[in-house]
């Protein structure tokens, strides 16, 4: 609870836990429901064990009065129903210091990870209660109680459980059963600081994970034609994507690999149909070449990179962020291209939005960086903000016998070359990925390579890319720079210095390349230093920033690798001491 | 729409081709040209994709819409533009290295997904544009600055391949019989779903024993099964000089619906509204 | 004119332009590779053929050969059509003229078959007279070989490895 | 001729040109072999049309009394047996003034691309001479005049012409005509500023390529497996390792692709076999997803890649230095491993030994970066001086029962654990990318990947490099950065600048990643400013230099694409302008 | 030199399967397991190398030595590993998805290149993994998330492909049936050249329906030819359903000579010295 006294909490921090198929998942996801319709906001990310199916589970949710964006250094419940294996989560649910760990009876002591801290313990028999209702389960038991101790409203419970049920009768009655079960037994209880009212209703917003807003933003930015080989955590963002890219009439094929995907998505864009590919790590990396070619060929295309811990296979259900090096410089050769990253489960939309619009205007390829937690994570949250206008691409009107011979690459000053789309009379020609003169055909001159060269770089340098380029938020001589799912973390930290009287402005990059060394240094302008913060072992934003931006000011690091996410408190106490040093 | 009737010489740039004379690629690019005239298409509604190769040149040569792509992916690219765009006719081109060795898996897949389009291999059994080494239909003993004892490799049988894969039409014709070889064309893009034509096409400057080639094809030897069995029964036993239709089945081409929106975007929103 | 008698001299227009197509596209590819000497032989023999096919043009009154590829032959392509497949980027005038006397004794004996053969008086008149012409051409090709030396021995000898374009 | 007085020159720049199938690849390797064995040191490079064969094609040579590593600014002497399209190479073969331009009468004049820099012109009846001998050849005449205009013992030239075409009477004896032939003609022509003596014999040198000499610096490593599929212009290597590798019981496999080429190193190295592969650029993207393999699994292995210009197929036959932010970046996730280039023909052997050496005592990969020009340059070198020694994995003994379980991924201090070669009892364990504990058993907790994360990167960070990490010339307060083939044009830029009276530091970047910073400090310790030098776009060795190492002076950069070499006076040029700025 | 009877159990590590309960993927272990000690074969004389998937997973419950590597190149690993080490027993494991989509060229290439090594795939006609999409050997009408109608697309046939391919031994096996299936095994490292052993191994999480295949399958169904046209038809008409080995070919297998040195790198450099 972040409000210490004992009235009401205006968040609140619930993981709930279990050995897998105790319905753990489904819970919270019911818990996130109610939570939101009620008019809260939440968040609700997942964690599981090694076990394809059926290893322990843990839901961890945020509930708050405010948008949340992370989760906070310390939980105030953990519930679960059985305790097998759950110590395996101990680093990911730290319990606070008020906090509360809950459990059956019947399954003795919880483990020691999570009570060394001081937290109180309560136990109740659970299973016992479920097995009083016929058909009844512990789980359901579990989600009555905790929506009483977190004084959520009955009804805003009795609907989130009926509409994942619905379908389902005879599952449905014994569970709200159990959850009527589960809201009296709370009586027996401590009392629990519960939620401070709601901040008005539900209506407006929206309950969504980043995988969903991205792909949203790729249909709204004109994306019609997807190619995708399955891969942890960017498969969902890929299953919503099938049945959505048809109803908007696009299609998704399922390549046979990555290789694959890349060049049907080329071949797609080729053809005229603004199109995307969505990956991780592993699969980001058997692009590259490809990548290449759309840069050589200015074919538009997005690749949406939901990172996960690497180096190679890593750990797939975690984040990091890690493919920050690789999406800048993993091409061979000079490649300029666009990578961008959302910074919130919400941007993740216009951000994808903003990709889709840019690779088309601008011919070349867009690397989104997103990661495991804005991908997977659920959230509560505004409607977001309308994207960028839809894809323009600049297109080469037919010819007429007796025209000039179309120049696919002419040398124009923006660098953009209107593009013939095939069935186009007049102006057909060759994409090629050889370097070649202005009509395409090849050539191994060092004046056209240079020209060309000149070109592709022109495009991405002289563009305007307007204020998305980065979130400025904040006043202060010292500011920290940062870069997507880190800003969740670092905007409630900086919340708090300034509440204890420290300014510290925030910079959440979100155009990462092409750099915009001129921009930053204007953000930064009366900034005595700056902390540059990130998800990975090696520094690689800090790495960008200090060969790409020549900034006048001094760069300190904060960083950790993946698999842990930052939270606030540890980044107050890290800012805190560096603003002092 | 185009009144004038489209001959040969349409389908032709004016770009030179980097090929050596004597190289069988003319051939097939003359054939190419025929064909695609046989067929009145529009230069303009033809797309040409090839990877990259001597063979793979090809679609600079022609007029009409081209993709150079990078090595062993042209299938890809093929499928994709077909998929985006199925109003086009894609004709994806390339060699027996780029098609059966880095790209052999866009072959797998390629006749297995049959969309509606052709792809033409130039096989001359070596890697031409990087100077002579062995491919995969590379005869275990052709000795090679890389392989100098050979390879000691069986040969694989693409179109044997193509079969377990699924493709829907199978075909061998010889870059040195233009007419016949555009035929084999008119019919492989006719053809619903994916077309399989291998081109016994020589390289004259690595391979030049390959001269002797138009003495041991014989035209006509393949007729077309309707049978899959009946056609790998043909095939497994074959010597890779018949020419001919070896396989014309009848899978439905894979053509998923597109640009038939039944919502826009903002509609989906909905789904998340609370 | 008889339908039989003018697909005789459509089949004969079309293969007098195939060949002649081919040897420019052929002149192309010599000049391409810097075998100037080739590529003038070859570009002379496309405009023999192209008179050749000019000729039949004019007495037909036609003003555009039919498409050769509406055409087919009991060889690959036309009987007087040069294979893309002889050529060598160091091939000599004597090969060249070879090729040439080779297609032209072709293109004779075909008409010569025709004017044997048991069909309509009338294409068998016109072909004769194109036999003629074709025996015309070959004994041409004749006394222009005469005059050319053999290749030498090394005539297809390059020391210089080939190079990788990629 | 850098020797402007009408004596003899020390150094002398030749191009021999003419069209396909004229033989001139073949004359110019023949005056290399006489120069060579005559006692000069020298250098050739090719260049050739788009035609496959036959195309126009240029041997660009210099030939000198010293070592030399690159082309001048402007040749002396073009020769060609005709002009058909050599005026393409007008770029490449750029004529000094006092340049002479010699070619058939019977052709006509030269193209006004060589003329205008007011270069003498000669001709003389080549072929006429040619067609006097029976079977005798223009490019053979050609050669017996330019070894006489250079002033070339006729031995040497017989010698070499002998060696060539020893094994075809046919084609020697006329051979051997034409170029007496040639000799004699050369009377007729104005006389030509001839070689000064050569510096010595040929005794102890070498005539070699810098991508046989990488093959045999594999060799000298260890190297016994390489897997590797053709690439321009790596095949070279690869052609001269094949038979070499069965000679020294070795074996290369032609693989299907470059993802099996790497996999199957991967495996070779894995079974205790040092194993390598050799690329470029397109290549090179396509092994990352493995490469990254490489470095969680720990598994030594060396990638060379032959940098040709790009970006995607780009221009192959062409050098550039354009693929360093891929072998430094290009892996996904934080994925610590080495980058190395060799600076020189010679240099390639012993870089690419040390590089097998590193990879095999640190166990990771190794990409060594050379270059078009290195790798297909073709020189009279010194003998090389002995690499590193050879390979020394640190191998996991035998355990017996009762032994402690073996621990593959040990947190040793040095980040170093013993690895187990199959066929080892008592150690077996499994090679994973998936993130493990010490065992190798697959682990999602945030400490393990922190700890194995820091183990990998200790091992490369604490690992003492030694003198070879860069090469260090001169003195001065000034100084410029490269690397690779950047590095021979610049030693002579260096010592004219110094001659001038202008003194100059250089510093060649042998060992690229890890960085040393340190090093590199100490080494411009005194150095007011520095120059960066670097032949691709976007400056990635400048970026690099900022993004890791922290340097105390200022940088400017001096860099072009890649298409046409650096030469010493254009490099002058800029470090005199650069140095008074 | 071990004097000890190894039995299966010793072949098994101590590392606990992530599989769920009911999977296929358990009784190939065991199979594995059994194939080994039946071959007598000392664990460290064995490497198991994989690519990723649920059946991937294999190597680190084998005692042996192991090689978990990337999504679809185990084969491209394995065979490395053996031609450098030919003493090695290498046995190569995967997934349907694994093998067939992603590494669908390294096994046409293994079949064609004939390392002498053994080659598992556990078929499960589904990514088990990535929890639940359409592998190359999915029914063209299961629907899943991905693929909500289906894919559409015909199966492919991996022995059809195999054989085409130039495989040298090939066979198919039940996970239900352990022993028989461990008698492939053996018969396939026993057999010299690449043997291609597919595994109906029941995904019970993502088509628990494939719990009827021990209903269907037909055991000892095949029988082996030695002749590859007879085999292709017999493959070409089958249900996927029969058990046994298709076909024992008689290819010479690839194995170059390693390890006899005939010079030092030394003397390589005189060819260099003037
Ligand atoms: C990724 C990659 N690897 C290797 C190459 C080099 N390469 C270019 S063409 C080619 C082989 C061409 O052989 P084939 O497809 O048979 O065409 P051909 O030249 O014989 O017509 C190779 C290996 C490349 N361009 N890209
Ligand atoms: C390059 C890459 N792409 C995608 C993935 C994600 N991925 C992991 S396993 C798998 C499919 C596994 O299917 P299969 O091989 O059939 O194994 P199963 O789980 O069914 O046993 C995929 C797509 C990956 N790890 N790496
Ligand atoms: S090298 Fe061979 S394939 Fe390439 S153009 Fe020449 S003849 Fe044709
Ligand atoms: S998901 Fe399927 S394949 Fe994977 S372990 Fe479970 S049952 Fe086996
Ligand atoms: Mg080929
Ligand atoms: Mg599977």
């Amino acid at each position: 609870m972040t409000n210490p006294s004992n009235s009401a909490a205006t968040s609140v921090a619930i993981a709930l836990a279990g050995s897998g198929g105790a319905g753990i998942m489904t819970a919270g996801n019911m818990l996130l429901e109610a939570a939101a319709s009620a008019g809260y906001y939440a968040l609700m990310t997942r964690s599981s064990g090694p076990q394809i199916r059926g290893g322990e589970a843990a839901a961890m949710l945020r509930i708050a009065t405010h948008p949340v964006e992370c989760m906070p250094a310390g939980f105030d419940l953990l519930a679960a129903v059985d305790w097998e294996n759950v110590h395996r989560f101990g680093a990911e649910i730290p319990l606070g210091a008020g906090g509360l760990v809950l459990g059956d009876e019947a399954e003795g002591a919880p483990p020691a990870v999570f009570t060394a801290s001081g937290a109180a313990i309560a136990a109740l028999p659970l299973a016992a209660i479920a097995r009083g209702i016929p058909g009844g389960r512990p789980n359901m038991v579990l989600l009555g109680l905790v929506g009483a101790l977190l004084g959520l409203p009955e009804d805003a419970m009795h609907e989130a459980v009926s509409r994942t049920l619905g379908k389902r009768p005879a599952a449905l009655e014994p569970s709200l059963a159990a959850l009527a079960a589960g809201r009296s037994a709370a009586g027996s209880l401590q009392p629990f600081t519960p939620l401070a009212p709601p901040p008005g209703s539900a209506a407006g917003r929206w309950l969504i994970t980043g995988n969903e807003a991205a792909g949203l933003g790729a249909l709204q930015g004109g994306v019609r034609f997807v190619a995708a080989y399955p891969i942890t955590p960017a498969t969902e963002m890929l299953e919503w994507l099938s049945p959505s890219l048809e109803s908007v009439g696009g299609v998704l094929v399922q390549a046979e690999d990555e290789l694959a995907s890349i060049n049907m998505a080329i071949g797609a864009s080729y053809g005229g149909v603004p199109s995307l590919t969505a990956t991780s790590g592993p699969g980001l990396a058997l692009m590259l070449e490809s990548l290449g070619l759309a840069v050589a060929s200015e074919t538009p295309i997005v690749v949406v990179d939901i990172m996960r811990v690497g180096p190679s296979t890593g750990i797939p259900t975690k984040s990091e962020q890690g493919d920050l090096d690789i999406a800048l410089h993993g091409l061979h050769g000079d490649a300029p291209h666009l990578v961008l990253a959302p910074n919130g489960v919400g941007d993740a939309l216009a951000t994808t939005q903003w990709a889709v619009t840019l690779a088309e205007s601008l011919q070349c390829p867009a690397i989104v960086l997103s990661d495991q937690f804005l991908g997977q994570a659920r959230a509560v949250i505004d409607r977001p903000a309308a994207g960028a206008s839809p894809a323009a691409r600049d297109v080469a009107a037919a010819a007429a016998e007796g025209d000039a011979p179309y120049r696919r690459y002419a040398l124009t000053d923006s660098g953009i070359s209107p593009m013939a789309i095939p069935g186009t009379a007049g102006v057909t020609y060759t994409a090629d990925g050889l370097e070649h003169g202005e009509r395409g055909t090849p050539s191994s001159q060092f004046t056209d390579h240079a020209a060309q060269l000149d070109k592709r770089l022109r495009k991405l340098a002289d563009h305007d890319y307007g204020e998305r380029w980065a979130d400025l938020e904040g006043e202060g001589d010292l500011a920290v720079i940062t870069f997507g799912s880190c800003t969740g973390p670092l905007r409630e930290a900086l919340a708090l210095a300034y509440e204890r009287g420290l300014a510290v402005r925030l910079v959440s990059l979100r155009l990462l390349a092409p750099a915009q060394p001129a921009r930053l240094a204007a953000a930064l302008a009366g900034v005595r230093k700056a902390l540059v913060l990130e998800q990975n072992h090696s520094g690689q934003l800090l790495r960008h920033l200090k060969s790409s931006f020549d900034l006048p000011v001094p760069l300190a690091s904060l960083r950790k690798p993946g698999g842990q996410q930052f939270n606030a408190a540890e980044i107050l106490r890290h800012v805190v001491e560096w603003s002092a040093a | 729409m185009i009144d004038m009737t489209l001959t040969p010489a349409h389908y032709k740039s004016d770009v030179k081709p980097v090929w050596c004379p004597g190289c069988g690629d003319f051939g097939v690019l003359n054939a190419l040209a025929k064909a695609l005239a046989k067929l009145a298409l529009r230069p303009e509604d033809v797309a040409v994709v090839s990877g990259i190769g001597c063979s793979s040149r090809i679609p600079a040569y022609t007029s009409a819409y081209g993709f150079h792509g990078v090595h062993g992916r042209a299938l890809a690219v093929g499928t994709g533009l077909k998929v985006a765009r199925p109003d086009l006719t894609v004709v994806v081109t390339g060699g027996d290295g780029d098609g059966y060795s880095i790209g052999g898996n866009h072959f797998l897949h390629a006749c297995r997904r049959n969309v509606d389009l052709t792809y033409i291999v130039m096989d001359n059994r070596v890697y031409g544009m990087t100077k002579g080494q062995p491919s995969p239909t590379t005869e275990a003993d052709w000795t090679s600055k890389l392989m100098p004892q050979g390879t000691g490799l069986g040969e694989i049988k693409p179109m044997a391949i193509a079969l377990a894969a699924g493709a829907n039409f199978i075909a061998r014709g010889f870059t040195g019989d233009p007419n016949g070889l555009a035929d084999l064309i008119v019919s492989a893009v006719e053809h619903p779903g994916f077309s399989f034509v291998e081109v016994l096409s020589p390289c004259v400057t690595f391979r030049p024993e390959q001269r002797e080639w138009k003495k041991m094809v014989r035209g006509h030897a393949l007729a077309p099964a309707a049978d899959s069995v009946e056609a790998a029964t043909r095939i497994f036993a074959d010597d890779g000089m018949n020419l001919g239709v070896l396989y014309a089945g009848t899978r439905r081409p894979f053509a998923p619906p597109i640009g038939r929106a039944q919502r826009t975007p903002t509609d989906l929103e909905r789904r998340f509204a609370l | 004119m008889k339908q039989a008698v003018l697909d005789f001299m459509a089949r004969a227009c079309a293969m007098e332009a195939e060949a002649a197509e081919r040897y420019a596209e052929l002149a192309e590819q010599m000049w391409a590779f810097h075998n100037r000497e080739v590529a003038k032989l070859f570009g002379k023999l496309a405009r023999i053929e192209g008179l050749h096919r000019d000729q039949i043009l004019e007495k037909m009154g036609w003003t555009e050969a039919p498409d050769p590829s509406a055409f087919r032959w009991e060889t690959p392509e036309g009987p007087e059509t040069t294979d893309y497949g002889e050529l060598h980027y160091l091939m000599q005038a004597r090969h060249a003229l070879e090729l040439a006397l080779h297609n032209e004794r072709r293109a004779a004996e075909y008409y010569e078959r025709l004017s044997e053969a048991d069909i309509p008086e009338d294409i068998r008149r016109e072909a004769a007279e194109m036999a003629e012409e074709e025996r015309e051409h070959v004994r041409l090709i004749e006394v222009w070989l005469a005059k050319t030396p053999d290749p030498d021995a090394r005539w297809d000898e390059d020391l210089d490895p080939p190079v990788s374009v990629d």
